[in-house]
């Protein structure tokens, strides 16, 4: 439905549960809706599931949210920065549960919830301790792993542009996560740094069609 | 006192929620497009990759590269995004449509649909992007005739004709009736030109 | 390895053996590499397995080929139209094998075989004919169909402009089955209107990248 | 005589073929790009959703949505391409890279690879892309000293650490020799300021 181009990250975040599964997109900082997460620790939904690349660098964004105790588990497929120490304390102390995801079977998995996909064999990781006890299959002479879809209560993007009906357009390599976390959420919200006039973004250079996107926030 | 296909039409077009993204099948469900009200913010999809799809081209404007799923030639309303046939199924499959409205061959009482294949062994089997349809938009409206030429019924207990998806039609428009298809009854919610009482007895069905 | 920029057809498709599976993108006529198949007729390669969404309309592209009983078997979703009459004779005689497959999963297949997954879950065609006698599964509730990626010899697709490098971009509906073909086949050879300078496309807006494309003609 | 870091980089570097597409891991192996005769047509993939890679961007030019696999903010040549996450990893798992470079822990003589873990029951799991790009370029080139700072082999009958991926690796460059492992056999390439009787020794392995 309609997408809602919203006033403040704050109405972008609105509403969010307690519990819910929340996909962060960003690599890094590249792409990362800083705005959002911040707009999220100030609306005080806890108990999150978070899903992302990285659990967060420095004091700020998804670290400032993890530092609150508002995190019950991250997903992700590379929490050990030089700048984790929010996530390494709690992580160490035991306060923070992991599930340590190869990061192309995390974007796959994510995919694959936004896709309709019930599951998929993937080759990555076979015979590595991320497959251990997991299910297997031979298929065409290699073996491969069962790896379920991921998706999301909310997610939270970072695109460049949107226009009016939602549609988003990214820049350079801040685009990664984004695309794949708008199509497996409930709720999507995307912070971009401008809305433009429907017609003003080249059709053939949409990523993110509008139809997957619920709000929009210029920040 | 019956519907022609263009009431049919205006009657799917008004239960359309405002700011919908939908896929209108090859066929009658086209015609739904010509009621959409201008301002109700309808997306329409075209399953070979586009959104925010314009009506048909007009003969001196068609281009061969901007067709629709019929292979007709059609417009780009401002606002538009193409993508290729993988995103344009995981938009389907992945439950991202609002409403797709289809034609039927049959359509059971618990939402069965038929509407690829007649089942003569002679036909050439052909299913297009039916069945994603029918199983990934959120609601799934039918447009048919109530009956065959034969007089047959098309709502009935089971479908004959091979299936194009389980339980997955939501409402059903013909031009004696609307129904809403519950998964446990068939509930009739308007007729034209018929009572529910003479409805029952030519589907030999139970309607509520 | 680097794409070859050809100067004729002909030499886009050289060498394609016989028992080849030729991925055709096109939806209709909407990218359809006419000028390829054309050469490919040429060409002389037979018993093929073509994989298209259609079995050929008129006289000409893929319907000549398979006038030519070049053509093996076709795996399509929709081989039924108003001028699809090569085909329809072909198969009402028993001259060509036919595999339907809905073109969603016809699609989410070769972009599986682009993609290395071994076998996906589809919710596509459950109770349906076409998934009498293959493995399902229950997952979360649903009942899924199992599928395997597809994968080519040979991709023949259109595709509007290309770069030196092979990066690619398409044109309205005409992108189609184009992007996920080519990264699906051992070969891909492009039919282009135009071969633009390296730099003179949009990185944003690239559709399918140079890694993909073996060799380029324009036409 | 052992090589330093700069030149067993040169030595990959050399041996990667021209027009090839390449992924260089995060550390050391980002140091072939160095090497890479700029007429060679090498190029480099960013897992992180790019092709045609450039150098690292001087300070005064860095763009933060512009950064590698490493998140050093790089630049872009004429050429270049942007995609998603699913995109990239469906390259990278699809078997579509030619080369990826890989720094690692231990190789073992079949070509296992563990470079994302050293097991320590401390230490906090990251994998990154390291397990899609094991398994999924067409050759896995290995980057590494022969022996650990305790003086221990890197190149072993069997890895102790957690694998990255199975099988997998088909050259490993390091300061002492470069080696070709068949999956039968470790073949001794070229050495450096060392016999291949010397290295057998130290290594404990029968070396071809």
């Amino acid at each position: 439905m309609s997408v809602t181009i919203c006033d403040t990250a704050a109405q972008a975040v609105a509403g969010v549960s307690d519990g819910s599964t929340v996909l962060v997109g960003g690599f890094g900082l590249a792409g990362m809706p800083v705005q959002l997460i911040e707009a999220l620790i100030e609306q005080g939904a806890t108990g999150l599931t978070v899903v992302s690349n990285n659990a967060g660098n420095g004091d700020t964004g998804l670290a400032a949210l993890l530092a609150q105790g508002r995190v019950r588990k991250v997903m992700c497929s590379f929490p050990r920065q030089a700048d984790s120490y929010i996530f390494d304390d709690l992580y160490r102390s035991g306060r923070i549960e992991l599930e340590v995801i190869p990061q192309g079977t995390l974007a796959e998995r994510i995919r694959a919830g936004g896709a309709g996909i019930g599951a998929f064999y993937s080759p990555t990781g076979v015979g590595t301790p991320l497959a251990q006890g997991r299910e297997t299959r031979e298929l065409d002479g290699r073996t491969y792993v069962l790896e379920y879809p991921i998706t999301g209560d909310v997610a939270l993007i970072g695109a460049h542009r949107s226009d009016r009906l939602g549609n988003l357009v990214y820049r350079k390599t801040a685009r990664n996560f984004g695309p794949v976390m708008a199509t497996a959420a409930a709720l999507v919200a995307a912070q971009v740094s401008e809305v433009v006039a429907t017609g003003a973004l080249d059709p053939e250079a949409v990523v993110t069609p509008g139809i997957y996107v619920d709000r929009v926030v210029a920040v | 006192m019956s519907l022609d296909k263009h009431q049919m039409a205006a009657l799917v077009a008004r239960d359309i929620p405002a700011g919908a993204y939908v896929n209108l099948g090859i066929g009658q469900p086209t015609l739904v497009a010509d009621h959409l009200a201008p301002d109700s913010g309808v997306v329409l999809h075209t399953e070979n990759g586009m959104l925010s799809m314009g009506p048909a081209a007009p003969g001196d404007a068609a281009d061969p590269d901007l067709i629709n799923a019929g292979k007709v030639p059609v417009t780009e309303l401002p606002g538009a995004a193409y993508f290729h046939h993988a995103d344009s199924f995981a938009m389907m499959r992945g439950g991202h449509l609002d409403v797709c409205v289809l034609g039927a061959f049959q359509v059971s009482v618990t939402g069965d649909l038929a509407n690829w294949h007649t089942g003569d062994p002679d036909a050439i089997p052909a299913v297009g992007g039916a069945m994603d349809l029918a199983i990934g938009a959120k609601s799934v409206y039918v447009m048919m005739t109530l009956f065959a030429r034969d007089g047959s019924p098309k709502l009935v207990p089971a479908c004959t004709y091979p299936l194009t998806g389980v339980g997955c039609v939501d409402r059903v428009y013909t031009d004696l009736a609307t129904f809403t298809i519950t998964g446990d009854a068939v509930i009739v919610r308007e007729t034209f030109g018929i009572s529910v009482g003479e409805l029952s007895d030519r589907l030999a069905l139970p309607l509520r």
